[in-house]
Formats: structure tokens, C-alpha cells, sequence
């Protein structure tokens, strides 16, 4: 899960031998950043992916609206009496899961609820968990990361120190094995109301965001040493401007390029995360249908309903290719000498 | 060197410890009752007492840390209860030090645990590591060398999907379909090399660690891409060129042996963390390796094998980190340690 | 047969439904016609060859005083560990449920109000190295059970039977055990079971009739060697005096283990009524998922055709059982019952009670989790195999819910609507689709569910008093077949209710009117007095709403083509019977 | 025919925010035993040209173009595998920065002996040998000790010397030295300087040598060439740019440079302004808008037309790139007396 966001430091690349020596970039005229969306924009696969992960962000964002108006229907059931879409096997009568005009992605063995409407409903909740987990860990990295390039000293010292005790913890076991636990005193200080989705929910959030900032507070650290070495840092200094706002105002709008390549790389780890944290079972139950929970009953209909088992699995692949290719997109246009 | 390694054998050591220290508070200050959860649906308040007494889980998380230490340094006996051991004396197990501690739950130490689902995880994770450290260099080598063409492009697509799908998905399509529908190979169950010769202890790990290098391949063809590219632009690169090389030695001794650098450290820390269990791949194809054993305990609430599992594992990526460094050296005349 | 609540409270959650579920008694029709040969058990078997038992979740314990599986239970009873008495093998209920002599020259006799029990063990049964199994090795049983530090998740009835006093400090015994008692418990313990040469009494605080079915149904008062005990350690050690011995001393949680013939065992001290031991080898084999075995049981080939196994067909392999494999497929009934019940501290109203239970859609239920091959309609909380079986009219009729109907029952209640009532159930993907199919009917009617799926600690939860659950899933199966072991341990609000714990009593259900009932049955000298009394009782249960049945879960199994004798009869809790299986050679 | 002959050389990179034009029709000669020195601030081309005689743009993205002839024979147009085997033998190169330009994991003996093996078929051993000695011959001590160390352990001025021991080990006719000095302090870049122009003698190599800095191009070099905006903007013999400079930018680069023992009177006065931007360069003339005569030269013609690189009033030995109409004037009336003429005329 990892993976991603260690590639961070590694791909920044120069271009290849015999490059101009001049900074192409000091293009008069035109701002960096609008340098960087021309880029972009010109690159096909940056753009398809970002479309892709517009219309996920969008269904995502739709979807309760949606499932409130009646569009889409992820809970009544046809199971029962005449109306039933499924045969004695309690699977989807007709081919490829019981596609039909009505549930375009088939039916539910067993409830015969529709799959579609189940899928995108997931994307919400998925995409919110993934969401809420990145902006923990970025926050908790970037602060970290901040705090430790720009005091150096034992502050920074102690801060590597926890950096490497989170990074020698077994990240899956802990995740797993603190989940009753968890779950139970997130609870305590959460009341979530009836249902426990948000202790779930959350206890999932705390644990990626606190077991996921150091790789970011590394990532943001090596920044601020260098950002720290120029000038209008030493220039906030000279006229006493105090620390927490060099750290805030002055550092961190030199950061967001970073950052942005952070949060689209952690993004798809983290949508990978809680899929197979739901396969272990931590995580929303349902039913509240998330993408990890809807593919783990799923898993069992390989032979039996195939379509029904393959549906959430690519939802999940679409979406994590789309962030990684749309992280890789954001970092070349940021940085033109960057390698394709 | 030497002295290198053991100053950082002896943070590694202290880091080990603060470790430990925090799995117990995290295992024992939650508001939670790990007695009542351990002895389970029946239990009168007198038994989850006694289960308690019996689990040692009345004493303070500290005690029960120091307790711990002490029985990884000198090794302990069980059961806690020192009444029960002197009238029963039948019962005392001994944990040799270093003792992980001791499952209520199976019966034995956790180091007993520990060396039967080793060799299960060692076994997949090597098998896996080759097949994606060969398979992710030579893919990663082919598409930089081939940027920006089909090839290119083909080799980082293929294998972002591969990433992208879910493991225990990917692990049951290979199971379901590779093993049992079209029967291409024999449905896996690990095997000993002692039982089943090295070809039988192939044959059964070959699904999983394929399951599993598909996944770490993607990370490692992306990053050896990126850093054959990366290499590529360096001066001496340029150097080597205009003394004439050929590109066969450019490549493969003046490039790769850049970029092998920091592929060697995820690759340690990678290997490590694999060292200590394939949590879903060993569930997925049921290998009763660390990561099941860890599943396993979590579902019965073993805490004495949880916390002897973290632990093992720390050490893993701890000395794996130490390796890497030291490799470190090895590979770049630069780097000084000590 | 207490597997059930037991399983589900340990394995994961997301495959207990799946897996764990028994059965019971009375045939099936599609059993006889699928299974020629289980008619006659044993007629065309043939000794020899090796039987393959696939078995998914580990077993916890196989220690004969901790075993409280049905399904292990079973498996060990007829193999390894004899009994004073055990349960013939036999589809006809009525036999299957009669004890018939092991190691026991008959069926024991009792005093007249059923307190004392006595049996006197037969010559020549010996233990696996040869020695004779005494009276004294059966007294070393029983003790073990004391030890509840020590000997933890067997069946504990004797605790609260044997003549021993109370500690009124624990409220325990003042027994504790072989391992460190004091002077004075154990002479109590002296006091209430005795040895005369080959004759063993057990002295009781209050009438047992059943004794007989207790010792068939559960293990914990086998006889074990003092010698061979090492406590907690002994958890996966098997001391066989059975026609198997296990290869190496100890079962492998992870693993299983290989029972091979036991040369000490004489058949001649055994009946072919209790155990044929047909095969030469027993390879048990744990811990393949429930889709790799019946991945493998379909395709038959290799191993799998000389394999049963005791995990149900998943209803996402329904349609693959088809052709050859239909025909090695049987579908009976468990015995155990999945019912629902109010809390009534929070659903104080009878109407919403009364409202809940006519809302309540068990089809759908029954259909998300798979249908008439995962499930039959259930109409008691008592399972049909259970002796003195009788529906409850408060649970007769349809079943798909009749939303319209609680509706008017809520309106003319005058509660507040919708109704908010919390769901709470263990998890598992297909618990999950069949709370959804209870939520779809209650939601209509009126009700405000919330669905609260619960992970690996769901007892712990519903037995909370503070829980703020309003309707808890729950399964139970008779620990032998009687309803004084499923009526009164989960409705009798005495022994279940304490300021920490409702015990078995989920919903805090009190109710003078059944307690005396029970009452009545436990001190009924005699059988048929007892299940009068246990009827009645149960009649209360359904007027007060004070559970509401789901299902009797379906044994849908698959076994090897070159299996022979397979038959699931009760006295296995209706999983595969080892007694009379073989397989071709 | 010279020995070395370019002739409208370009090297264009196409890249996703247009073609970058890094040298846009440079032309130049040189003989064996004679030294051109190429003059420019970073960016304006020159690294880039040289790379391309070597050949090291072949298999990129850069679409090159011109004459490259080198004894004759047009270096563009050879195969691959030709190029290759004139690279390091008949063209050697020296890189700036040393430290970067030599492999952080190899040996030091193990690098120069590699260059010898490609092109020589011999032992490793007899490679080594070779390597000793030229090591010897570019003056590191104890050469058979410090043979087996790494690139890390020498100093700035011994892997200078060890860079130009591997360039030379196959004793090449075409040299070019990039920057040879720069990362150095000023007595090594001296002994540096000293050792290549020993060496050039001793080889009667043609030697092309990159600087920014016209000292260096005046203790070495016969002809200098200015680059920018990856164009000549004025080429000839030294002694005759360096005394009567006709472009503006010549005159920037010769104001802008410290001299220890400058005239303390003298004015350091940096050239305005960034480099021209290769991708976009400016209209007109490249330097028009650093340029501070522009406004002598009538009409708007630094801002529309590009001047050709010509004769300039001293005689075809002395192009210039410029529409100035009588740059020697203004160089006297005005640039001089802002910049001691000891600069020029002291060394």
C-alpha cells in the first residue's frame, strides 16, 4: 500500500542526456501554474484520468441525493413470491447476473437487490473513507513534516525517532488486531447514533491517517529543507515574523505542488486499503454498502455469478489506476523535467 | 562497520522496546476488558475474574511489559499463577528465553507458534520476492529503455492494473480459475521441502507468490523505470558514453548499478515486512503461515501471540533497515557508516 | 450440540452461518433417494482404506472435558473416546435418541427421584497402551471439570448437578479441581462420586432423569488418565481407549490430524450398533475454506473422493451442484433453530412485540441466506428432534410478514411512528443480506430499523444489560435431546440474570409464569412429566413474544464419489456419522 | 579544409511545450594544435554543441542537423556503431564537474582503464598499467596507490586531472574540454590549465574549450567563439575579440568578470536581465533586451530583425552578430573607460 507514495521522491527526473540547460519553464508571460495546466491538459491520459476520477468524485457525491429520490434503489429486495429475479439457487435468473434494462449491472444473489445502485453507493462511503484518511495523514505529515525541517535539532531528531517506531509496526496486524478494541472506545467518544458505520468508519480513518503520515512527514521534511534555504523564509525571519506563521503562511503555499502529488498517490492506496481491510473484516459492515464490502460478498461467486463477482473488483481498479495515473499526470506537469 | 552495526543494533534494540511498550499500553488502556472478551459468552463474573488471574491480565500494563521483557531476556514459566504452579507442577509450561510469551488459546509458546508458521512465510516470501525483484527489474529496465513507445506504456499499464485489483481478488481469480476451473496446476497447500522435494514446494508456492509479486511488481517496475531513467541524465552516465562504451555496458554496469541503490532499500524493507506474513494471501490460499497466524489469533483474541507477532515483526523491518543500511555501504564506496 | 453458540461465538463471523450450523432427526426426502446405501448402513462397506474429513474452522479444544462441539463431539465419540453410554446409529429418531451401553454394562440405573445414577464398566475395555480403564479414571474426568480455571469451554452442568457444596464467596463450588484443591473439596468431591470396584455413582442435588442422554450426548464425563493430564497443555492431546489412535499424541489446531487403528482396542467389548470403524485411516483436514472444499468435493477427483465433510454447501455453489454431484448430495435438517429475540427492556409494550413478530418476513430471511436448501421454516425454538416436540401457535401460519396488519397493530398501540428498533446480529456477508430482507417488512410496517452487525464479540454485547439492541439474533441447538437443555438455560431469568450479565437470556424476558414451569419440569422424576411441563412452558415464551423462530437451518452437504455407509443421523447432530462410514478401496 | 569543420549546426528538442532550439546554426573550424574557446553565459548552447560532435544526441528525442567533419568525414552522418568507436578515440571529452562526471561506485584506475579496454584489446592488467601512467603523466602522486581509489577520495583538482588522464588515454586528436576549471579555486584551475595546454603540445590535439570565462579563453585559446541564445554572436582570433569586442554582449561578458588584480578603480557591471529563453527566444536580435545600445541603432530593427552573423569593421577574421553601425567607437567612448583596460591588455 506503500508503494505509491515511496515513489514520490524517487521519480522526480530529470530529463534525459543532452537536455537544454536553460529552464524552459521561464516562459514570459505565463504564470507557472498555468504553464503546468497547459501541460496537462495536453497529455491524453492525464485528462481521461481525471475525467475518470471526476465522474467517481461526482456519482460519489450524487449518490446519496440520488438514492433519496428514488433513482437509484440499493435496498428493496426481489427475492420473494412472483416478482422474484432469482431461481431456486437464489441466484440471478437470466445471463451475466441477471442484467436487465432495470439493474444494468445485474442483481444481488440472494436479495436480489440492485447492483448498480449498490456499486455507486459504495463509491460514496469508499471514496469518503480514502478521502478522510489522506487529509488525516497528509495534515498529521505536514505538520510533522514542518515542524521537524525547520526547527532541526532534537526536535527534529525525535520526530525521525517516531517516524521510524510507526514505520517498524506492522501495519496490517495492528489495523486488525486493535479493531474490536478500537472500535469499541472510538465509539465511546463518538456517538454515532444507532449504527456503528461511524465508529467503523473512523476507526478506519484513525488508523491509516496515524499509521500513514510518515511517509508524507518525510516527503514534506526534505521540501522545507530546501524551501528554508531561500530567501523570503530568511526575509519572514529578519522582520520577526514568528515561527508558527513561517511555518504556516510562508512554507506551506511553497508546498501545495507536493502535496497535490501526495494526496492523488495516497488517495488509491487508500481506496485499495479499505477493500482489503473489509476483506479482513474491519471496516463499514453492511448495510451500508462500501466498494471493499460489496467485493468481499462477492468474492465467493467466481463460478457461480461471475459478473457479480468481477463488478466491484474493477470499480476498484478503474478508480486506483485513474488516481495513480492522474498523480503521475499532476507530478509531470508540475515538474516538466519529470519523466514519462 | 562493526561498530556501526552495533550502535545501530543497540537503537534497534531500544526502538524494540518503546515498541513493545506501546503495543501493551495500546493492548491493555483501552477501555475495554480483554479478560471478558477472552473467556467468552458464558462467563459469571467469578470466571472472568479468574480468567483474568489466570491470563495475568489483572496486573498493571507495566508490570505486564516488564514481566514480557524479562521473559525475552531470561525466559519464563507458565502459568502466571504461582499457587497453581507449585500444587500442580504438571502443569508449568517453560518459555525459554527469548520468550514471546505464551497462548493461552493453543497451548503453547509463542516461539513454538512462531517456528511452525515461519518456514511457511519465509518460503512464500522468498519465492515472491525473486519473482518480483526479476520480473519488476527486467519489465522496469525494458520500458525505460523503450520510453514513450507501446512497449513502454503496455509494461506500466499492465501492471498499475495488476496493483490496482485487489489482492485477495487477484489471489482467488489465480485460485479459482488457474487451479481449480481450468486446472492448470494443482490447488496449493504448502508444502515442506522435506515432504514434497523442492518441486513439490514450488509447485504449491507458485500461486501464492504469484499473487503476491503481482502486486509488489507494479511498485518496483515504476520505480526501476524511473530510476534507470533517472540514472540515465546522471554526468558520469554521459562520461561513460563519450568514452565509448557500448549501450550493453552503459546500461547494465554503469546505470543499473546506480539504480540499484535505492531499489535495495525497498526492497529490504519490503522483503522484511513479507517475512512476517502475507496477511491476506496466506487467508486467501489458507498457508497457516505468520499473517494466518495473526488472523487466527485476532479472531480468538490470543493477545499474547498479537503482541509476540508485532514484536517479531518490528524486529523484521528493524534489522531489515539495519541490512539495508549496511548494503548501503557495500553498493556506494560514498556512504561511511560509523 | 451446543456447537452452534459456541462456533458462532468463535469462528470469524463472516463464515460462521455458513459453517456451523446441525441438525436433527427425522429424515428427509431427499436423503434416501440421493443416498442409496444409507438405508443399510454398512452393506456394501468394506474395511481398509483411508477417509479424507475436510474440515474449515480449527477446533478450539479436543480435550474430552472441554470438547462442547456437536459435530467434534460426535467425531471423537466415534472414534476415539468411549463413553458409559452412547447414542446407536440410526436415522429412526426414536432409536437414535435412546442410549445403549459403551463402556457401561447397560444403560445405568437411578434411584427413585432420579438424584443417584450408577453404572458399572464393562471387562477388558482398555486405554490405548493397554492399561484397563477404571472407575477411578471416570471419577478423574468428572473432577477436571472443577478446574474451571484450568479446564475452560466444556459443558459445565455437573458444576451445578453434583452433590458438592457452594463457596458462597465465588459462588462456585468449594471443589476446584484435580489440580489444587483443598483438603475439603475434594472430600466433598469424595463424597459425590464414588468408586466400588468397577462401579461408579453419582450423587446429585436435584433430580436428573436424563443423566443417560447427558453422558451420550456430551463428553464431559469421559474417563481420562490421570497420568496423561497436564492440565491446559493437554487441550490438543487425545489418550484414545476408542478403535482409532491419533498419529502422534497431539491434534494440530491448523492442521488436524491422522486417526489410525488403535491395536489395544477389542471390538468385542463394542457394538457395531455404536461404531463399525471401517476405514483403516482418518485424515482430518483443517482449515480449507468452505469454496475450496466443495471446489474440490465437486470436481471430485484425487482426495476428494474419499472425503465428507461437515461445512454446507455455500448458496453461491448451489447451482454447480448438479448431475453427479446431486447425486452425491444430502439435504436434512439440523437441529439447531436461528430465532430473534426482544429485548424487553426496551420493547416494554406487548402490541410492539406482538407488531414485531407479525412483521417479521422469515422467508425473506430464508431466501437471502440461500433458500430451502440453506433453510426450513421453523415453528418453535425447540427443534422438531428434540423429544416432545410440539409447534407453538403463537409461530404457525405463513411466514412472509404481513407489514399491513403490524401496522394496525403499532397504530391502534397508539406508539410513536415509525418505531425506531435496532437490529443487532453477528456479521457475515449472508447475515447481512437476510437482515436486510427483516429490515425491508419491519420498515413497512412501521418500524425505524437500524441494522447493528456485530464482529467476533457478539455475545458479549447481547449479554450486556445495558445494550441498547431492541431485537438480537440468536441460534441455540439442545445440548442433548431434551427441551430442558433449550427452553430453560436461554428464558429462566433466575440463573441468567445478574447485575452484570443477562446470561442467555438476551432479552431480559422474566416471567414467574414460566419459571414455575420450568421449576416443575426440573423436578419431574420422570421423562414425560418433564417435556408436559416444557410445553407448557413454551407456549408461554410464544404468548409473551418472547422469541421469535427464523429458521431450522439445512444440512446440505457433498461427500467423495467412493464413499460408503455415509449417513448423518442424530445422534451425529445429523453431520456425516463416522460410525458406519467406509469408503471403496 | 580544416581539421575540424562545423557548418551550420542545429540541435532542436521537441518537447511538450514546444522546440526548444538550443544551438540554431552554429559554424565554426579548427586545426590540430590550435584551441577555439566557446564563450557564453550557461544556457546559451555550448554544452550542447559539443555534445552533439560527440555524438551523444544520437538515439533521443534532439533532431540535429548541419555539417559535423571531422578530418573529412561528416560525424553525422556515420553509423552508430562508427560514432561510437570515434567516441573517446578520435574526439575525448573532458566534463565540468568532475565529481558528478565520474562513476561514484567505480575505482578511479577502473574508470580511465575502461576507457582504454573499449578501444584497445587488451588485459585488464596491461589497462591498468596504462592507467597508472597517465595518471603519472597528469601529475597525481603516487599514481600506483591512488589508482585504486574512489572519485570521492580525490581532490577537486586530482579528478580534474584524472578526468583529463581518462580523455586523453587514447591519445585522441579532437579534444573538448567543458568547463575544465570551473569547480576548481583559482591556483588549481592555473596548474589545470597549464597541464592542457602541456598535454595539447605533447598530442598535437585540436583542443575546443568551454568557458564563461574570457580569462581562461585568453591564456588558452587561438580563436574564441561567443555563443547566446544558441547562436555565434561574434567569432575570431583572440588577441583580436578580446581587445576591439564589437557586441554588446562581448562587452557584458568582459565587464562582468572579477579579476583579483583588476584595477581597483574599475566598475564590475553585470549584464541586465536573464538569458533568453530557448524555447521563445526574443524577436530580432536575441540580446536586444539586455541590450543597453539598442536605442543606437535606428528604427526598431533589434526588436524585428535578426542580425546575420558578419564582417565586422575589422576585416573578415572577425564576424560579429550585430546592428550596431560602428561598434569599435562605441566600445572606446564608452565601454572602455567603465572597465580598466589592464583587463585586457595584462595578460
Amino acid at each position: 500500500m506503500t508503494v505509491q507514495a515511496s515513489n514520490l521522491e524517487s521519480e522526480h527526473l530529470p530529463d534525459p542526456a543532452g537536455a537544454p540547460e536553460g529552464e524552459p519553464s521561464k516562459i514570459a508571460g505565463k504564470s507557472p501554474t498555468k504553464l503546468a495546466m497547459d501541460r496537462f491538459r495536453r497529455d491524453k491520459l492525464s485528462m481521461i484520468s481525471f475525467t475518470v476520477v471526476v465522474v467517481y468524485l461526482l456519482v460519489g457525491i450524487a449518490a446519496p441525493f440520488l438514492v433519496h429520490f428514488g433513482v437509484l434503489d440499493p435496498t428493496t429486495l426481489h427475492n420473494q413470491g412472483k416478482d422474484s429475479l432469482l431461481d431456486a439457487n437464489t441466484l440471478p435468473k437470466g445471463a451475466w447476473g441477471g442484467i436487465s434494462w432495470d439493474h444494468p449491472l445485474g442483481v444481488e444473489p440472494g436479495t436480489g437487490r440492485d447492483v448498480l445502485s449498490r456499486v455507486i453507493f459504495g463509491i460514496t462511503f469508499s471514496l469518503s473513507i480514502a478521502l478522510s484518511a489522506t487529509i488525516l495523514a497528509i495534515t498529521i505529515g505536514t505538520v510533522m513534516g514542518i515542524i521537524s525541517g525547520f526547527s532541526g535539532g532534537w526536535v527534529d531528531a525525535i520526530i525521525g525517532r517516531a517516524i521510524d517506531l510507526t514505520l517498524s509496526f506492522p501495519q496490517t496486524l495492528m489495523l486488525l488486531a486493535l479493531s474490536s478494541m478500537g472500535v469499541a472506545t472510538v465509539a465511546e467518544f463518538l456517538p454515532g447514533g444507532e449504527s456503528d458505520d461511524i465508529p467503523n468508519g473512523f476507526y478506519v480513518v484513525l488508523v491509516l491517517g496515524l499509521f500513514g503520515w510518515p511517509g508524507i512527514a518525510r516527503i514534506i521534511r526534505g521540501q522545507v529543507l530546501s524551501v528554508r534555504e531561500r530567501e523570503f523564509v530568511d526575509a519572514a525571519v529578519l522582520i520577526g515574523a514568528s515561527r508558527r506563521r513561517i511555518y504556516f503562511k510562508e512554507i506551506l503555499p511553497n508546498l501545495w505542488a507536493p502535496l497535490l502529488v501526495t494526496f492523488t498517490l495516497t488517495m488509491p492506496a487508500y481506496i485499495s486499503a479499505e477493500a482489503a481491510l473489509s476483506f479482513l473484516g474491519v471496516g463499514i459492515n453492511p448495510p451500508t454498502p462500501t466498494l471493499g464490502n460489496i467485493l468481499r460478498s462477492s468474492i465467493n461467486y467466481s463460478i457461480g455469478d461471475f459478473m457479480f463477482f468481477f463488478t466491484p473488483a474493477f470499480l476498484i481498479m478503474v478508480i486506483v489506476v485513474s488516481f495513480n495515473l492522474l498523480g503521475d499526470g499532476i507530478r509531470d506537469a508540475l515538474d516538466p523535467k519529470a519523466a514519462r | 562497520m562493526f561498530a556501526y552495526v552495533v550502535r545501530r543494533l543497540f537503537i534497534g534494540v531500544i526502538l524494540l522496546i518503546v515498541m513493545s511498550l506501546v503495543t501493551f499500553l495500546l493492548f491493555f488502556l483501552m477501555p475495554q476488558d480483554p479478560a471478558r472478551v477472552a473467556c467468552g459468552k458464558n462467563c459469571s463474573i467469578a470466571q472472568i475474574k479468574q480468567t483474568e488471574k489466570a491470563l495475568g491480565y489483572d496486573k498493571p500494563a507495566l508490570t505486564q511489559w516488564t514481566d514480557f521483557l524479562q521473559g525475552v531476556v531470561v525466559g519464563r514459566e507458565y502459568p502466571e499463577d504461582k499457587s497453581l504452579r507449585e500444587k500442580a507442577p504438571e502443569l508449568i509450561s517453560d518459555c525459554a528465553a527469548p520468550c514471546l510469551g505464551y497462548s493461552r488459546v493453543n497451548q503453547v509458546t509463542v516461539s513454538e507458534e512462531i517456528k511452525e508458521a515461519f518456514p511457511v512465510s519465509a518460503s512464500l516470501a522468498v519465492l515472491a520476492f525473486i519473482m518480483w525483484i526479476v520480473g519488476g527489474i527486467l519489465f522496469g529496465v525494458i520500458a525505460a529503455v523503450t520510453k514513450g513507445t507501446v512497449v513502454d506504456r503496455g509494461i506500466v499499464a499492465i501492471s498499475l492494473v495488476f496493483y490496482a485489483f485487489p489482492t485477495f481478488f487477484i489471489g482467488l481469480f489465480l485460485l479459482k480459475f488457474i487451479a481449480i476451473k481450468w486446472g492448470w496446476v494443482d490447488v496449493p497447500s504448502y508444502t515442506t521441502i522435506a515432504e514434497g522435494g523442492v518441486g513439490g514446494w514450488l509447485s504449491n508456492l507458485f500461486l501464492p507468490a504469484l499473487t503476491l509479486a503481482l502486486f509488489f511488481m507494479a511498485g518496483y517496475v515504476r520505480m526501476t523505470r524511473a530510476f534507470v531513467l533517472e540514472s540515465m541524465t546522471e554526468d558520469y552516465i554521459r562520461t561513460a558514453r563519450a568514452k565509448g562504451l557500448k549501450r550493453g555496458p552503459v546500461l547494465f554496469k554503469h546505470t543499473m548499478r546506480a539504480a540499484l541503490t535505492p531499489l535495495v532499500t525497498m526492497a529490504g524493507l519490503d522483503f522484511a515486512g513479507l517475512l512476517g506474513g502475507a496477511i491476506i494471501t496466506e487467508s486467501v490460499f489458507n498457508f497457516n503461515g505468520l499473517g494466518k497466524l495473526a488472523v487466527d489469533a485476532n479472531v480468538s483474541y490470543d493477545l499474547p501471540t498479537l503482541i509476540g507477532l508485532v514484536v517479531l515483526l518490528g524486529s523484521f523491518v528493524i534489522v531489515a533497515n539495519i541490512i539495508v543500511d549496511v548494503l548501503y555501504a557495500v553498493i556506494d564506496p560514498r556512504v561511511r557508516v560509523g | 450440540m451446543v456447537k452452534y453458540r459456541k462456533r458462532l461465538f468463535a469462528a470469524t463471523a463472516a463464515i460462521a452461518l455458513a459453517t456451523t450450523l446441525a441438525a436433527c432427526g427425522g429424515g428427509s426426502d431427499s436423503d434416501g433417494s440421493s443416498n442409496p446405501g444409507s438405508s443399510d448402513p454398512g452393506a456394501d462397506s468394506k474395511a481398509g482404506g483411508t477417509l479424507y474429513y475436510y474440515i474449515y474452522a480449527p477446533y478450539e479444544h479436543v480435550d474430552p472435558q472441554r470438547t462442547y462441539v456437536g459435530v467434534e463431539l460426535t467425531n471423537f465419540r466415534r472414534t476415539i473416546y468411549r463413553s458409559l453410554v452412547a447414542f446407536p446409529i440410526s436415522e429412526d429418531p426414536e432409536v437414535a435418541n435412546t442410549p445403549v451401553p459403551d463402556l457401561a454394562t447397560d444403560t445405568g440405573t437411578k434411584n427413585e427421584d432420579a438424584t443417584q445414577w450408577s453404572f458399572t464398566i464393562k471387562d477388558g475395555v482398555k486405554w490405548e497402551d493397554g492399561q484397563p480403564i477404571t472407575c477411578e479414571d471416570f471419577k478423574y474426568g468428572a473432577s477436571r471439570v472443577f478446574a474451571t480455571d484450568v479446564i475452560t469451554g466444556g459443558p459445565n452442568y455437573i458444576l451445578s448437578y453434583l452433590d458438592v457444596p457452594t463457596d458462597k464467596s465465588t459462588g462456585l463450588p468449594i471443589y476446584t479441581g484435580p489440580y489444587n484443591s483443598t483438603p475439603e473439596g475434594q472430600a466433598a468431591f469424595d463424597k459425590a462420586i464414588t468408586c466400588d470396584g468397577n462401579t461408579i455413582t453419582y450423587k446429585f442435588n436435584k433430580p436428573w432423569p436424563d443423566f443417560g442422554l447427558a453422558v451420550a450426548s456430551l463428553s464431559m464425563m469421559d474417563p481420562y488418565r490421570k497420568d496423561k493430564d497436564k492440565g491446559a497443555k493437554s487441550n490438543y492431546q487425545m489418550f484414545s481407549n476408542g478403535p482409532y489412535r491419533i498419529e502422534g499424541s497431539m491434534w494440530n489446531k491448523n492442521k488436524g490430524a491422522t486417526f489410525v487403528r488403535n491395536e489395544n482396542y477389542d471390538a468385542s467389548t463394542d457394538s457395531t450398533d455404536i461404531r463399525m470403524a471401517l476405514p483403516d485411516k482418518i485424515e482430518f483436514n483443517v482449515g480449507q475454506t468452505t469454496e475450496t472444499i466443495y471446489d474440490q468435493l465437486i470436481q471430485d477427483s484425487g482426495d476428494a473422493q474419499y472425503a465428507v465433510t461437515s461445512q454446507r454447501v455455500p448458496p453461491a455453489y448451489y447451482s454447480q451442484i448438479v448431475g453427479d454431484a446431486e447425486a452425491r448430495s444430502v439435504l436434512v435438517p439440523s437441529p439447531y433453530v436461528d430465532y430473534l429475540v426482544p429485548n424487553f427492556r426496551r420493547l416494554t409494550e406487548p402490541a410492539v412485540r406482538e407488531a414485531l413478530k407479525v412483521a417479521t418476513n422469515a422467508e425473506g430471511w430464508i431466501t437471502a441466506g440461500g433458500g430451502e436448501k440453506a433453510y426450513a421454516p421453523a415453528e418453535s425454538i425447540v427443534n422438531p428432534a428434540v423429544i416432545g416436540y410440539q409447534d407453538n401457535p403463537a409461530f404457525s401460519g405463513p411466514q412472509a410478514g404481513d407489514p399491513e396488519a403490524a401496522k394496525k397493530l403499532l397504530e391502534d398501540a397508539g406508539v410513536q411512528m415509525p418505531y425506531p428498533i435496532k437490529f443487532t446480529y453477528p456479521q457475515s456477508d449472508t447475515a447481512d443480506k437476510q437482515a436486510a430482507a427483516l429490515k425491508e417488512t419491519w420498515d413497512q410496517a412501521g418500524f425505524d430499523v437500524t441494522l447493528d452487525p456485530l464482529g467476533d464479540t457478539y455475545y458479549d454485547v447481547v449479554q450486556q444489560p445495558d445494550k441498547t439492541s431492541d431485537v438480537m439474533w440468536a441460534g441455540w441447538g439442545s445440548d442433548w435431546p431434551s427441551a430442558i437443555t433449550v427452553t430453560p438455560p436461554l428464558f429462566d431469568s433466575r440463573p441468567n440474570l445478574t447485575a452484570n450479565s443477562d446470561g442467555q437470556d438476551y432479552g431480559a424476558y422474566k416471567s414467574d409464569e414460566f419459571n414455575a414451569l420450568v421449576d416443575e419440569a426440573a423436578n419431574a422424576a420422570d421423562v414425560d412429566a418433564q417435556t408436559a411441563a416444557l410445553q407448557k412452558a413454551d407456549e408461554v415464551l410464544g404468548k409473551d413474544v418472547a422469541y421469535i423462530p427464523l429458521e431450522i437451518a439445512q444440512f446440505f452437504f457433498l461427500h467423495g464419489s467412493k464413499v460408503t455407509g455415509y449417513v448423518n443421523t442424530p445422534a451425529s447432530s445429523m453431520y456425516p456419522d463416522l460410525g458406519p462410514i467406509g469408503v471403496e478401496q | 579544409m580544416s581539421f575540424l569543420s562545423v557548418r551550420d549546426l542545429r540541435v532542436h528538442f521537441p518537447t511538450i511545450d514546444g522546440v526548444v532550439k538550443a544551438t540554431d546554426g552554429l559554424s565554426f573550424d579548427l586545426e590540430r594544435g590550435k584551441t577555439l574557446g566557446i564563450v557564453g553565459e550557461s544556457g546559451s548552447g555550448k554544452s550542447v554543441s559539443t555534445s552533439a560532435i560527440l555524438g551523444l544526441h544520437r538515439r533521443t528525442n534532439a533532431i540535429v542537423s548541419g555539417e559535423i567533419l571531422l578530418d573529412g568525414v561528416d560525424l553525422l552522418k556515420v553509423s552508430d556503431e562508427d560514432m561510437r568507436r570515434r567516441r573517446g578515440r578520435e574526439v575525448a571529452m573532458i566534463f565540468q564537474d568532475p565529481l558528478s562526471a565520474m562513476h561514484p561506485y567505480y575505482r578511479v584506475g577502473n574508470q580511465i582503464a575502461e576507457a582504454y579496454r573499449v578501444h584497445h584489446d587488451v588485459s585488464k592488467k596491461a589497462a591498468r598499467a596504462r592507467a597508472i601512467e597517465m595518471l603519472d603523466r597528469v601529475g597525481i602522486p603516487q599514481p600506483d596507490r591512488r589508482v585504486d581509489d574512489y572519485p570521492h577520495q580525490f581532490s577537486g583538482g586530482m579528478r580534474q586531472r584524472a578526468m583529463i588522464a581518462m580523455a586523453l588515454i587514447n591519445n585522441p586528436s579532437l579534444l573538448i574540454a567543458d568547463e575544465p576549471t570551473t569547480a576548481l579555486d583559482v591556483t588549481v584551475q592555473a596548474q589545470i590549465l597549464d597541464l592542457l595546454q602541456d598535454l595539447q603540445r605533447d598530442f598535437d590535439a585540436a583542443v575546443m574549450i568551454i568557458t564563461h570565462d574570457l580569462g581562461v579563453v585568453a591564456e588558452m585559446a587561438h580563436d574564441v567563439l561567443v555563443m547566446y541564445g544558441g547562436r555565434a554572436v561574434e567569432y575570431g582570433a583572440t588577441k583580436e575579440i578580446l581587445t576591439h569586442p564589437e557586441m554588446p554582449y562581448t562587452w557584458g561578458l568582459l565587464s562582468s568578470i572579477p579579476e583579483v588584480d583588476a584595477d581597483p578603480e574599475a566598475k564590475l557591471v553585470p549584464i541586465p536581465g536573464n538569458p533568453p529563453s530557448l524555447l521563445n527566444p526574443p524577436s530580432g536580435c536575441h540580446f536586444h533586451p539586455r541590450c543597453t545600445h539598442r536605442d543606437k541603432v535606428p528604427g526598431d530593427l533589434c526588436r524585428t530583425v535578426s542580425p546575420e552573423l558578419t564582417p565586422g569593421t575589422r576585416g573578415e577574421g572577425h564576424l560579429k552578430r550585430c546592428h550596431l553601425a560602428n561598434p569599435d567607437v562605441v566600445y572606446e567612448r564608452e565601454v572602455l573607460p567603465e572597465i580598466a583596460p589592464d583587463l585586457v591588455e595584462g595578460r
